[in-house]
Parts: C-alpha cells; structure tokens; sequence
C-alpha cells in the first residue's frame, strides 16, 4: 500500500520554515520513510502542472508556510486547498501573517511608491513599476499581481491546523506528523502547540519576582543580561506571559527576550492588546507623566505586539471571522 | 393744587413680547438671563441707579416678561456707565452690563430712544469718526454731539475747551491711524458680510 | 471559537420585559415596538411590556410566565440596575430561578430621561435590550455568599448628630465607639445659645445627652481622636483610630481647672484665640474648651505649653493638680477596633466671611458673624451675655445680613438651609438685649418647618424691619452727616424698587454652612462619594438618604448637607436605625462578582499578583499558578483585564458576557 | 517676553501726560516700550452700543497686528488705558468664548488679510510694572522717594471689572503697593474702584459729576493731597470738571488728580515737563514732597 | 455578523459610541444625568463594569472592529477608586493604547479616558455630547480604510516592511 503524500509550499516567507524541516535531523529520515513528498519547491523538483495533474485531495497532508499577498499565492493555496485533504498553516506568517504582516501598516500605494521610488536604493528615473503583463523580444511575460494587503492562509482558504513559530520546533512538527500519521487528530482548527503561555514551563520562571512591577523597559543591548534571572524583571520586554509555549524556549535559552512568534493563547482575542494590558498593568506608577516616561521604552507599539500578527489582529483582521485561535 | 392723575398700570398679556427675553438671553452675555433670582444687588451696587427710572433689577425682570417697550423706553439703559460694579457683584453671574448692551442695541435699532438723549448720538458720532480716522478724537466727538444735542453746551464748555489747547491736551488737527486704513475698512465690511452669512441669533 | 466553547448546554428560553414606567419611559420609547423587537430576538420565548415591572403585579407577571413557560432567563428593561436590580432578582428567586439569570437594561436613566428624540431613544432602547439578551446567554447561576457581622458600631463626629445615634445604639445594646477630634463632644450646638423656634437654651438640651454618652457603659468615647484608617467592608471594618496625647490622665482629672489657674502664661499675653468663643477671648495653654465639656478633663495644647515646647517650665500646673493627672510624657496612641457598621457624622465648617470683601468682615470692626454673636449673647460667653460693640458701647441699630456666602455661584450655589431661621433668632436676640432697632436683609424668606412660619411672624410683631433685598456692600463712606462714623449698608429695597443706604452700628453676617475642610479627606478614607459642592453623597436622594454608596458605611448631619438641628437629630436616628439592622441581621449577602482564576489556562505568569489591592491573589507554589482568595477579593476585575492568557475570570462579568454586550449595542445601534 | 505699546485715542489727546509719563518711566527702567504700528481706535465701550461684534473687530485688528510684529515671541500689549484695555481683553475672551462672533470676526480678519491665534497678552502698565519689573527694582529706581505724599489710588472700574486678571476686584492692591515702594501714603478709603461716570460727565452731565463729586469729596475727608489714576477718562472727569461740581454741589472739591504713572516718575526723577505734569489744571502742590 | 445586521448610516450619520463607565462612579453619574433628566446625544451606549480597571483593551478593540464608531472610558477621580486603584491600572493602559491605536491609524478623539464622579451627571452629558460632535467630523470608523497615515509619524520606520514587501512583488 503506498505512502501517504504530503506537500510542502512556501508564499510570502523568509524560507526559515523549511529550515525547520531540515532540523528534524535523523528524525527526518524517519518522516521521509512514512511519507511521500509530492511537491516541495525548495527541496525537489515538482512543478505546478504535476500539482494541478492530481486528483482533488490526492495528497493527504499539505504544509504551507509564508503569509500570502500575490495573485500566485493565493491560486497556489487554492489549488494545493483543492488537493490535500488536511492543510496546515506552518509557521508564523502563514498562521496570523507574521513579520511580511507588518505591511500592512502602510498602503499598497505607500510601498510600491517607496520601493520604486522613495527608497535611498532606488534609481528609477523613469519611474518603472512591476506589470502584470510585460512584452519582451523573447514572449509575453505575466507577473502575478500585488495584493492590497497581507493575508494570513485561513483569510484566503479554509485551514485546517495551525502550526506556530518563527520557525516552528522541530518538536511540534513531528508530533504534527505522528499526529497525522496515526489519525489521532485534535478537532478542526487547533493549534498544534500546548494552549498555555510561555511562562509556564519558562526555565527562568522561579527568578520572576512574585510582584514583577515595572519601572523602565530596556532595550537587550543596553544591559548585561543575566543568564538566569527572568528576562521581564531585568527590564527586558519579554512578551512570554502572553505568548503560546512549545517553542522550547529557544529564545530565553539564547538569552533574548520572547518576541511572540507563537501566538497567543486560545482564550485571547488579540494577542498585542493582551500583553499590552499586562505590561501596562504592572507600570509602577500612577502618574500620568511618569507612566508615559515608563513607556517611553516601547518606541514601536505596533511593530513590538503585533510583530507576527497584525494580519490577524482585532483592528486588522480583513475577513471578520477566521477559524483558528480565538478570534470570533 | 393739582388735580389727581390716574393712569392704567395693568399690563394684559398681549401688550407684552416673551420673545424680547428671549431674543436678550440669546445675545453674548445674556444666557443667564432667566437665572435671576431678584435680590437687587445689581440695583444697589450700581453707582448711577439713583436716576434710573427703572432699577436694574427691575430692567432684568421687565425683559424676562416681555415688558418690550417700557425696557427700551426706559433711562436706566442710557445710565448705565459699563462699570461692570453689577456683574461682578451678581451672585447669579448675570453678565448685567452685557446685556444693558444688548438692549441699547436694540433701542437704537428699533429707533426707540429719548430725542435729546445724546448717548446713541455720542455712539454714532463716535462710529462715524472712527469709520474716518481709525482714531477718535473725544474733543471733537463731544462737541459735535452737543452741537446735534445741546448747542448751548458748546459755550458754556468753551472754558474748558480752551484750557486743554492751551495745555496740549487737545488738538486741532485729527489723530490719524498710522497706515492700516484700508485694512481696517475692509475688515469691518466684511464683518457686514460674514455676519449676513450667519444664521441670526 | 471561546462561544462555542462555553455556550450553555441547556436550551435558552428568555423572557424579556419592556416597563413603560407610566409615562417615564413609555413617553419616550415605543414600549410596543421594543417588545416586538425583542420578541424576535434569538431564544426569546416570550416578550412582554408592562405599565410598572417593579409593581407587585409586574413580578408576578414574570414569576408566572417563568413557572408556565418554563423561562430560564429574564431581562427586564425599566431602570437602573442600582434601583431594581435586588426587586427582580428576589422576584425570580423565590419561583426558583436563580437570580443571576436576570438582567437588567437600564432605558430610564440611560435613555427616556435623557433623550429627546423618541426615535433615536426607541433605538437605544432596542440596543440595549438586544445586549442584555445576547448577555444572558453566559450568565451562570451563582451563589451568593454570607458572610458574618461584626455587631459593634463606629461613630465619627460627637456634634449633636453622632451623640443622638450614639445613644440609639447603645440603647438597643450595641457597643458603640464615638470618636471626635475635639477634646470635647457638643460640636457646634454647643455654642448656640438658644435655638429655634423655641427658643429654649441649646446647652439645657444638649448637656444632659453629653453627660448620658459620657456615662453609658456601651459608649466608648473617644474625644481628641481621629481616624487614620478604614479597612475591610460591609459588616467587617476594620478602623485604626489615633487617640491624640492629651497631657491629662482623663481617668484622674475632674475638671477642677485648678491647673488652667496655676498655668504661668498670662492670659492677656497668650496668643491663643479660644476656640469655643471663635476667638473672641483668649485662652492658656491647659485650658477646658468649655464649662460643661464632656469629658470634663483640660487638656494641654503642645503648641502653647513652654514646657512642651521648650521643655522648661516651672510646671506650676503639676503642683496644682492634687491628682496628680498631668502627664508631659504622654504620646499618640494608636488603636485598632473592628465594627461592623460605620456612621459618618462630621457636621459642617461656618463659611469663612471673610471671602466677601464687600461686607467689610475683618475689615470693619463691627461687623460679626451670627457664630459670633451666639456667643456674645451667651451667659457662659465671654462679655456674660452681655450684647456689646468692640468699643464697649452698646448698639443702637442693627443689620443682620441673609444668604451670606449661600445662593451665589462664586461662593456656594446652594441654600444654607439654616441661615433664615438663625438670622430671625439674630434680630430677636438682638432686640430683646439691646432694644437696638435691627434690619433684616434677606433675598427670599425660607420658613419651611413646623412651628417656623410661626417663628417670623413672632419676629415681624416684634418690629424689626425687613427688607427685601441682597446686600451689595458693607461700607464706611458717609454720605450724609447721619452716616458719618457708621457701617453703611446698601442694599435695593426690591420690593420698594429704590436703592437705599442704611447706617447701622452693628452688622450680623447669617453665614451658610460649608463641607469640612478635610471632607476629601474623609470620603477617601471611607471611600464614599461626594456631591459637587463637597458634602457626601447619599446614595438615593430620596430612596436612600443616610446610606452612601459604600455598604455599611451611613450619613447622620450637616455632613451630608446644610441641615439644622431638628433634622439633624432625625436623620442620626435614622442613620442608627439603618447601622442596627445591618448588624442586628448578624450577616451580609455579597455580591458574587468575584474572580477566579481558570487552571487550565493560567500560566503562573504573576502578572496579576501586585494589580489587586485587596492582596487576594496569591501564587500555589504547588500548582505553579496563581490564586485568588474568594473572601478577600471585591470583584473589580482588575486582574481579568491584565490577565495575558484570559486565565482571570469575573463571575457577572466574565469576556465573554462583555464580547457579548459590544457586540449586542452595536447588533442595534 | 516682547512688550508692545497700545496707547489707545485718548493718550494722544487729552491725557498726552499719561503717555509722556508711562514712556518715560519704562524708558528709565530699560524697557523701552515700542508702539503699535497702525494701531486703530480699540473699538471702545461706546461702539458696544451701536455693533457690538464691529467694536470687537476692531480691537481684534490691534490684536492681530500686535501677533505680526511679534512673530513666535510671547507679547505682552500693554493698554495704559482702562477701557482700551478692557475692550482688548473683551475682544480676546468673546472671541473664545461665543463661537458665532469669533468665526464672524475671523472670518471678517481673513478678508482682511490678518490671522489671529489668540497669543497676546493683554496687560495694564500697573499689572508689568508690579509683576514684572517687581517693587524691588522701582523702589530702587525712587532716587526721590515721594515722602508721604497722602495719595488716594483710584482704579476706577474697568481695569479690575469684569476680568481681575491681575488684582483683586473689590480691593485691589497694585497701585497702594507701587506707590507705597517709591514712598507715597496711600490713604485708606473705600471708593478705590467706584465708577467716576464714565462717558456720563459729557453726555448727563447731572448723573456724571454726582460721581466725581462723592469721589473728590471722600479723598479729601481721608486726607488725600492728590488722587492718583491709572485710566485718562478717569482722570479726565476728576480733574477737568472740578469747578462745575463745585458750583454744583457747592463745596469745594479742589485737589490735584495725577495719573500713577507721573508720581512714578517724579519718584524716580524725572522732571516735571517729561512727565507732563505741567498738563495739569491742579498743580501737584508737592509740599510733603 | 453584527456589522451586517446593523442599519444603515443615515445620510446625517449618527456616530455609535460604546461607554465602559464604572460601577461607582461614571455609571451612577449617568444615573445621576438621568434623574436630573439632562438630556445629552443618544449616540452612547454604557455597558458596565465594577470598575474602570476592569476595562480590557480588547475590549476597546472589538468595539471598534464591530462597528462603534468610538470608545469612552469612565471612572472615578484619582484617589476616588471605589477599589483605591484600578482607575489607575486603567490609566496605565489606556495611555500605551492610545500610542498603539494612533499608530494603528485610528484618530486621538475616537478613544476618551474621562474621570467622572458619581455627582457629576452634569459632566457625562457634556463629555458624551463633545465627543459625540467629535466623532461626527471625523465621520464613521472604515477600518478598510486602515492603514492610512495622514501623518506619516505614527508608523514605524519604513526599513524592515518595506523590504517585505518588494519581496512580495517580485516573488
């Protein structure tokens, strides 16, 4: 009896995500065994036309990761939606929109003028911009188009798990795979990661002071950051207490505060509002002047909550209802 | 011995306008207007109430009721010196002064007030000479108020008149604005033609 | 995805009812077509309006449709919730529904009352209704929870007030703690010499109640006290009281004043204006505040006393006092008493005349205040009762001014409620001292109690002049030779319609009352609110006079408004009544908006922890994972808005009871 | 802080002493006080009567004008007279405070070509001299310190009604404490901020000099050599018909009626011709001095 | 979803306002304004909470994703918190939310933080009916109109999204 088939795609991302794959080490080998890779642009050589040749849902499992914003990713998760009867959002960006999500700050207008015209880099006197549809002595050529906004998968097609991180642990991508392979599968719409906040199995945890009020935030490079002590209280902006665990802790063991790459926790609407409440909270003043100097240490609101999610935030979030996390 | 006079003092509700109070309690000043609780001490604090015909307390009252005619035929209005004793004294912040204003204005625009009083006289003269000069030149101003009021003033005031020429207090050539004329003409043209373009109070 | 996580298994069958209030609402809302509308509203099994859901038939109305159409909601829609909430909770308890099914949407105050457009208030009202009914869906049947109450009272201010409430309770054998911060009670009725309209003497009807508190077993009484802490709630405060060192051992003093005697600092040198006597005699450094003060002890003021102060003294003080009761080495003492009710009687501060220039007090030396003259008039004040001018002489004509610093928007807006009766009782005073021709300035005559209608038509027959009309000013040019050397008052005669100027020797000010100095201070000790003038704030001007908005916590006297002593004596009795069957009832019922913390969820991330005032969070080191203490916490829900992982939870006002209000509001807005 | 000049109508008619005297001692105190160029008539209390917003748009002008010269700098407009400077205050506040005029007038300003933002400072001399050149400086500025000098300070009304802007209004102090430091006696009296009539002495006469009189009198019973103003109407009434009063009321009434500002200067030395004391119809018979 | 059922703006547009007011204080001084029968802008509508700190800015937010147009916040004075201090905890919020939410492109006036005490019913109906007049210049909230700059400063520097985004067009 065959294999099951899998694929593995990448939209709008940094292609960490398939790094991840790699990571899986001799673990991987096993997971080749079990599965038979069907389309995997980074790693082999499939093309468009071997995906469309399959029958719909002919591929039991497809990994998608990167955030979408072209014409070509959105036809590539619809088709690739078509013929997989379980589709993930892998990683970050394809999850909630991720660090590309962060775009959508600014217009389409806004950027393509800046990338094509304002940008220091730039030298476009005669003010070229991408076409669609562009002849050359060789043939026609056609661009995929450039969407208005950055979108996170389950706002183009409908999802079926989610599986966070920038990039995902090797872990959880694995427990994803055995998961899939035994069909023991966690109901529609689940994240694939433990529904708590980092802080709960956070090595550092036990240094956090049981009243972690907050004087002055600092940036990593300003200070000498303890290796034990918990990041939080060292004045680091660590968005632990709001941010999915199961990334084993890759972050804290490297000494760097959490940044949120995975998401928040299932009872959360908002990921950044959230910790922006708890931050705020703790502020050890109640002077309005003195918690705005406070503050004055979060210089990027926007860009520090919402670095792996504005796609997918409260005020953003373009198709009212996603499945998924909390979001209703 | 003079016969005894009798005159009708009942007031029947149509001789009167509760519009009046309203339009007054509209203009700048007068929102407090109904705010009034009649303790007279506007009419007590006032330096000049003792010729007023009307109290001012009384003037308050009397345009809350739509007394119209009597309040603009009254002298209490031409009294009063704008000392401001009565608004700040209200104990109800009634802007009395303010409305003492409003209600000359309307005297004069409805052209209701004693001939030989030279108040609104003094106030058009003084219009017409600023409208001129940008300056005003209150020698000047008086004694052409007098003249369309009171000639004989002008003589007996000659005295004085000369007394301040001779101290230079008094010139006889007329104070001009130093440039800006223009300026200040069109601006109060157009306040004509802004104001048309406001919804009227 | 959290909707389908916690929706109720049961299926929801609501019943919502529309009161038209009369006319308050239904003049404003389209009751029927808000019934209609709600009617067609998701689970709603009936809809239904109603002329007065608070009435009897009003509940009973719900009470049956609950038992025949087996509702398992209720949204009610009339008033606010702080009016009827308790009404219909009760209504549906008692046919076994639990109260916390009910829900109220508030379209009297928040919308017929204060909206214009009866279109644009229907909507509003339909809104409103639409959230309470999306609302309900997560409403959980909780249980309230009893807790016990302590059965002692606090009492604070020993003025007429808190000594009427005092020995109410101690009466009905409640142990009572009055506290004042004088070194006497009485308060400001012991400086009166008569009162209203009687006319009989205040301290013949106010020394025998000080004597009953002083000697009343279950009275501890306190004086030359303060508050400095209020802990706890309803039924279990906990009161840190400052007991201020007097230098007297009050249990070995008698008040023989052989040691005011003996003091060195000659009275004429000392600085010190008596207080009782509002600084019209002067006082030593041990002094008693007055005869009769009770406790009948001196007391030594560290500010005057050399020895305090220098610490050298002949201490001829100590040698006059046979019992050996003055102690230099005593100290503040703190002391913390447990209550289970609190009364707030703080009375009231004289307005300070001075502020009105134009009446020329402090200026002029013969212009008074009616305080003042309470005592002049006084056997026990400092002239003997004798009514004379500072220069000795005796005056021949008299002004008493009303509404000083009362109805006037730069001082006080307000009526002073007192200030007419007490300026008549001025002019009779006046009169039958000094036979002095004496002026009544008033703006309006307010006589509005029994016996006080009366009370002016006595003073009228007794010819004093009164004129109609606000002062302007109180002043020292003369006009005429008659005036000359005089105190001139100008004033209309509104009901003459001239301007008068009236010389006079003597001017009483009928100054109003004011909020204490440090109400702001009391209302945040005791958390209660104020109103804007500064007088606390009752928690129904009507429906709840004495009772504010803290539980437990109740209003006797001028500190709730300008009051004079008759209702001042009725509203304590009533503040008492209300103190005794909180703790007569022996527990309280608390609200059970408290928060809890969902395990499976909390991460143990701590934030919670130093955001609750009332340290009910703590962390299970166990668990690794923080909780709440039920009993402690007051249900303000701080912690479940910082919560980053929605672990913190508020029974009643849970996320998703919120998400479902927005989203309900604005469904119709 | 940028002081400019408004003299107003009347400090280049009647009461030229005020102006020659308030230059001068600004000029002695090294702030030289530059005039308004193109100032107009401030709209004054009499215009309020005929069109209230059109005497507002003409104080609002002088305001406009005052912002231009000041560009960013904060600017004080220093209006010796009481009714200039109250119509200029009027001006300022009205404009905030009912919005129908204030968008008429600025409206009107655009045509106009003038834009106003609200940023000037509407100030009395006494209020700059006692604030912000402070008592310390003018008592060190009184080489000849007026002696005792019985004064009588009168405000008269608009500079302390409706707006106390910078004393007191019943009673106000500034003019007591400025004298005082260059050595004068200020007489206590109550009449300080009494109306003396106004425009009334021109126009009813009867009602007008009734109120100089009870002034003129009460400054003599307190013992007053001299009445001391700050406002050129004021001064103007009290001084100017002091013989009709007399006949009037017949009791004489003849006492000198200075402005503050050249008792000022003569503390400071200046002479008398500087400070236009030789202006006036009742000599200032300096014997206490 | 609620943004589908709800009516459509009239011409003369009516601004949706959600009021989290207090139990304590803002919401009894809206009683307060009720029973003194101040009539004030009907465009608000209070839903409330024990106390200001309980105030989540999520809340704030799906306020505005569900339609209001604008938020206002009410609690007791400082120093007055019926709880001593979650009107404090709020403020803290509600200052750093105020920097995300300009930043997210969404105008000052559309979120309020007003302290309002149980007395002031006289000040609820001056704040609703100022804020409501404030929010009907701006017009209805269109959240796809976000991201829109007029003032380019809110947002972070251009850097790092940009280069995202020429990713994106060329990919």
């Amino acid at each position: 009896m065959s294999k099951p088939k899998a694929g593995f795609y990448w939209c709008a991302s940094c292609g960490g995500c398939e790094e991840s794959v790699v990571d899986l080490a001799e673990a991987i080998l096993d997971v080749v065994d079990a599965i038979d890779f069907v389309f995997f642009p980074v790693a082999m050589d499939f093309k468009r036309e071997d995906v469309e040749a399959m029958e719909d849902g002919e591929m039991t499992v497809c990994f998608i990761n990167g955030a979408l914003r072209t014409s070509e990713h959105r036809e590539m998760a619809e088709l690739l939606r078509r013929k997989s009867q379980f589709l993930i959002a892998y990683g970050s960006c394809s999850y909630q929109g991720g660090i590309p999500g962060l775009a959508n700050l600014y217009s389409r207008s806004q950027i393509l003028d800046f990338v094509y015209g304002g940008s220091p880099s730039t030298a476009n006197p005669e003010g070229n911009r991408p076409q669609p549809h562009f002849h050359a002595p060789e043939g026609d050529l056609e661009l995929p188009t450039f969407d208005s906004e950055v979108k996170a998968l389950d706002q183009v097609v409908d999802v079926d798990f989610y599986l966070p991180g920038c990039a995902p642990p090797p872990s959880l991508l694995k427990a994803a795979v055995e998961a899939l392979l035994s069909g023991e599968l966690p109901p529609k719409g689940s994240v694939l990661a433990p529904d708590k906040a980092l802080c709960e199995d956070c090595p550092r945890i036990d240094s956090k002071p049981n009243e972690p009020l907050i004087s002055e935030f600092k940036r990593p490079w300003e200070i000498e950051i303890d290796h034990e002590k918990c990041l939080l209280a060292q004045g680091l902006l660590c968005l632990g207490p709001a941010t999915r665990s199961g990334c084993d802790h890759v972050c804290i063991n490297g000494n760097m505060p959490c940044t949120g790459c995975m998401g928040p926790v299932s009872r959360v609407q908002d990921h950044g509002s959230a910790i922006l409440s708890a931050l705020a909270s703790l502020i050890d003043s109640d002077d309005p002047q003195k918690i705005d100097d406070v503050l004055e240490g979060i210089p990027d609101p926007a860009g520090t909550f919402y670095r792996y999610g504005l796609p997918h935030s409260t005020l953003f979030a373009k198709c009212g209802i996603t499945q998924g996390n909390g979001e209703t | 011995m003079s016969e005894l006079k009798i005159v009708r003092r009942i007031k029947y509700q149509q001789e009167l306008d509760l519009s009046f109070g309203k339009d007054v309690a509209a203009t700048p000043g007068g929102e407090d207007l109904y705010k009034c609780i009649q303790c007279g001490t506007c009419s007590s604090t006032c330096p000049v109430s003792v010729y007023m015909d009307q109290t001012p307390r009384r003037i308050i009252a009397m345009t809350r009721a739509g007394f119209k005619d009597d309040v603009l035929a009254s002298n209490t209005i031409w009294l009063c010196s704008s000392c401001y004793a009565c608004t700040v004294e209200c104990p109800k912040s009634l802007r009395i002064t303010d409305i003492m204003y409003a209600l000359k204005q309307k005297a004069i625009a409805e052209k209701v007030y004693p001939r030989n009083l030279p108040i609104p006289v003094l106030a058009k003269e003084f219009f017409s000479a600023v409208m001129k000069t940008g300056r005003s030149n209150e020698g000047r101003i008086v004694a052409r108020v007098w003249l369309k009021t009171n000639p004989l003033k002008i003589l007996s005031h000659a005295g004085l008149g000369l007394k301040l020429l001779r101290r230079g207090r008094m010139s006889i050539k007329t104070e001009r604005m130093t440039g800006g004329h223009d300026q200040m003409r069109r601006l109060l043209d157009a306040v004509e033609t802004a104001r048309a373009a406001q919804p009227t109070r | 995805m959290i909707m389908e996580k916690k929706s109720p298994q049961e299926e929801l069958r609501i019943g919502v009812y529309v009161c038209h209030c009369g006319a308050n609402i239904a003049s404003k809302v389209d009751v029927e077509s808000t019934r209609d509308f709600a009617a067609k509203l998701p689970h709603v099994t009936v809809a239904r309006d109603y002329k007065f859901a608070c009435s009897d038939p009003g509940q009973e109305l719900i009470q049956k449709d609950i038992k025949e159409l087996g509702l398992n909601r209720v949204v009610v829609a009339s008033c606010s919730p702080q009016l009827h909430e308790k009404t219909f909770r009760n209504a549906c308890a008692d046919v076994g529904l639990s109260p916390f099914y009910v829900q109220m949407a508030n379209i009297r105050e928040h919308v017929s009352w204060v909206t214009e457009d009866p279109e644009l208030a229907t909507r509003k009202a339909k809104s409103l209704v639409a959230a309470a009914v999306r609302r309900l869906a997560f409403a959980a049947p909780l249980e309230t929870k009893r807790v016990p109450v302590h059965p002692d009272v606090l009492i604070v201010g020993g003025g007429i007030a808190g000594i009427h409430a005092s020995l109410i309770l101690a009466n009905a054998g409640r142990k009572v703690f009055l506290v004042e911060r004088e070194p006497t009670i009485g308060g400001h009725m012991a400086q009166f010499d008569k009162t209203f309209p009687t006319m009989d003497c205040a301290a013949c009807i106010l020394t025998p109640k000080m004597s009953d508190v002083k000697n009343h077993p279950n009275i501890m009484m306190w004086t030359y006290s303060e508050v400095e802490e209020v802990a706890g709630f309803t039924g279990n405060f906990k009161v840190t009281v400052r007991r201020k060192a007097r230098y007297i051992k009050e249990e070995l003093c008698v008040g023989c004043n052989d040691c005011v005697e003996a003091c060195v600092l000659k009275k004429d040198r000392v600085q010190v204006p008596d207080e009782f006597n509002v600084g019209l005699s002067r006082r030593k450094a041990v002094y008693m505040p007055f005869p009769q003060s009770t406790p009948a002890c001196v007391v030594i003021d560290p500010e005057q006393c050399l020895q305090l102060m220098k610490g050298k003294c002949a201490q001829t003080c100590v040698e006059a006092c046979e019992r050996a009761a003055i102690d230099f080495d005593q100290s503040d003492e703190i002391v913390e008493i447990d209550v289970g009710a609190i009364i707030i009687a703080t009375g009231y501060k004289p307005f300070e005349a001075r502020r009105i220039a134009e009446y020329g007090y402090g200026k002029f030396a013969n212009v008074y205040t009616t305080l003042e003259i309470e005592r002049l008039v006084n056997a026990s004040g400092p002239t003997g009762g004798e009514l004379r001018l500072r220069d000795g002489t005796t005056p021949k004509v008299a002004g008493v001014i009303h509404c000083v610093g009362s109805r006037d928007r730069r001082y006080n807006p307000y009526c002073s409620n007192v200030c007419c009766m007490g300026a008549l009782k001025m002019a009779h005073l006046i009169k039958e001292r000094t036979g002095a021709e004496v002026f009544n300035f008033y703006v309006d005559m307010r006589t509005a109690f029994k016996g006080y209608e009366e009370f002016y038509d006595q003073i009228l027959s007794e010819g004093v002049q009164f004129v109609r009309g606000r002062v302007a000013e109180v002043t020292d040019w003369a006009m005429t030779d008659e005036e000359k050397g005089k105190l001139v008052i100008r004033v209309e005669d509104t009901l003459v319609g001239v301007a008068r100027r009236i010389p006079v020797d003597m001017v009483v000010l009928a100054i109003g009352l004011e909020p204490q100095a440090d109400a702001g201070e009391i209302q945040r000790k005791f958390n209660i609110s104020c109103s804007n003038e500064g007088f606390f704030l009752e928690r129904h001007p009507k429906l709840g006079p004495v009772s504010t908005f803290t539980d437990g916590i109740f209003l006797a006297g001028a500190c709730q408004g300008p009051k004079d002593i008759p209702e001042t004596v009725a509203q304590a009795g009533a503040a008492a009544a209300e103190a005794l069957c909180l703790v007569d009832k022996g527990f309280v019922e608390i609200e059970p908006n408290t928060a809890w913390i969902d395990e499976e969820v909390c991460s143990g991330c701590k934030t919670c922890i130093p955001l609750c005032p009332f340290k009910a969070i703590s962390r299970d080191e166990e668990k690794r994972i923080a909780v709440i203490n039920e009993a402690l916490c007051k249900g303000c829900g701080t912690c479940v808005a910082a919560c980053p992982s929605g672990a913190a939870q508020q029974n009643l006002f849970t996320d998703e009871q919120i998400y479902e209000e927005i989203e309900g509001v604005l469904s119709y807005a | 802080m940028k002081y400019l000049y408004y003299p107003g109508c009347s400090l280049k008619g009647t009461s030229r002493g005020y102006e020659e005297s308030i230059l001068a001692i600004f000029e002695k105190l090294q702030l030289p006080l530059q005039e308004l160029e193109g100032w107009n008539c401030c709209g004054a209390t009499a215009y309020m009567a005929v069109d209230e917003i059109k005497a507002l748009a003409l104080a609002a002008r002088n305001l406009a004008l005052a912002e231009q010269v000041a560009g960013n700098e904060p600017v004080s407009l220093v209006a010796p007279c009481n009714s200039c400077y109250l119509v200029l205050s009027k001006a300022q506040r009205h404009m905030e405070e009912f919005e129908d005029i204030g968008d008429v007038i600025v409206k009107a300003m655009r045509e106009a070509g003038l834009r106003y933002e609200g940023h000037v400072h509407v100030r009395h001399p006494l209020d700059v001299l006692v604030n912000d050149v402070g008592l310390d400086a003018l008592r060190r500025a009184a080489s000849q310190p007026l002696n005792g000098l019985k004064v009588a300070c009168y405000y008269g009304c608009q500079v302390v009604r409706p707006y106390a802007t910078f004393d007191d209004q019943h009673n106000p102090q500034t003019m007591h404490e400025l004298l005082k430091a260059v050595g004068a006696e200020p007489v206590d009296w109550s009449l300080g901020t009494r109306c003396c009539g106004g425009s009334l002495t021109g126009t009813i006469e009867k009602a007008g000099l009734r109120l100089c009189y009870i002034l003129l009198r009460e400054a003599k019973v307190r013992g007053a050599d001299a009445v001391a103003t700050c406002c050129p109407l004021c001064q103007f009434n009290l001084e100017c018909y002091q013989g009709q009063i007399a006949s009037m009321f017949g009791d004489e009434v003849d006492i000198p009626v200075t402005y503050f500002s050249q008792l000022l200067g003569k503390a400071m030395g200046i002479d008398e011709r500087t400070l236009g004391l030789k202006r006036l119809f009742v000599p200032l018979t300096t014997a206490a001095v | 979803m609620p943004d589908d059922v709800s009516l459509p703006i009239a011409e003369d547009f009516q601004p949706r306002i959600i009021a989290f007011f207090c139990n304590w204080c803002t919401y009894t001084a809206s009683d307060l304004a009720g029973t003194s029968r101040m009539t004030y802008a009907p465009n608000t509508r209070v839903i409330r909470v024990m106390c200001s700190g309980r105030i989540d800015p999520q809340f704030v937010l799906a306020a505005l994703r569900k339609g209001a147009d604008g938020v206002l916040l009410g609690g007791c004075h400082p120093g007055d918190c019926h709880y001593q201090a979650g009107n404090y905890k709020c403020l803290r919020r509600f200052r750093l939310l105020k920097r995300l939410l300009t930043q997210l492109g969404i105008e000052e006036e559309r979120v309020r933080l007003e302290w309002i005490a149980a007395s002031e019913g006289d000040r609820v109906q001056k704040v609703t009916n100022e804020m409501v007049e404030q929010i009907r210049k701006l017009g209805p909230l269109r959240l796809e109109k976000i991201p829109t700059h007029p003032n380019g400063e809110a947002a972070p520097a251009p850097a790092e999204p940009m280069a995202t985004a020429t990713e994106g067009a060329v990919s």
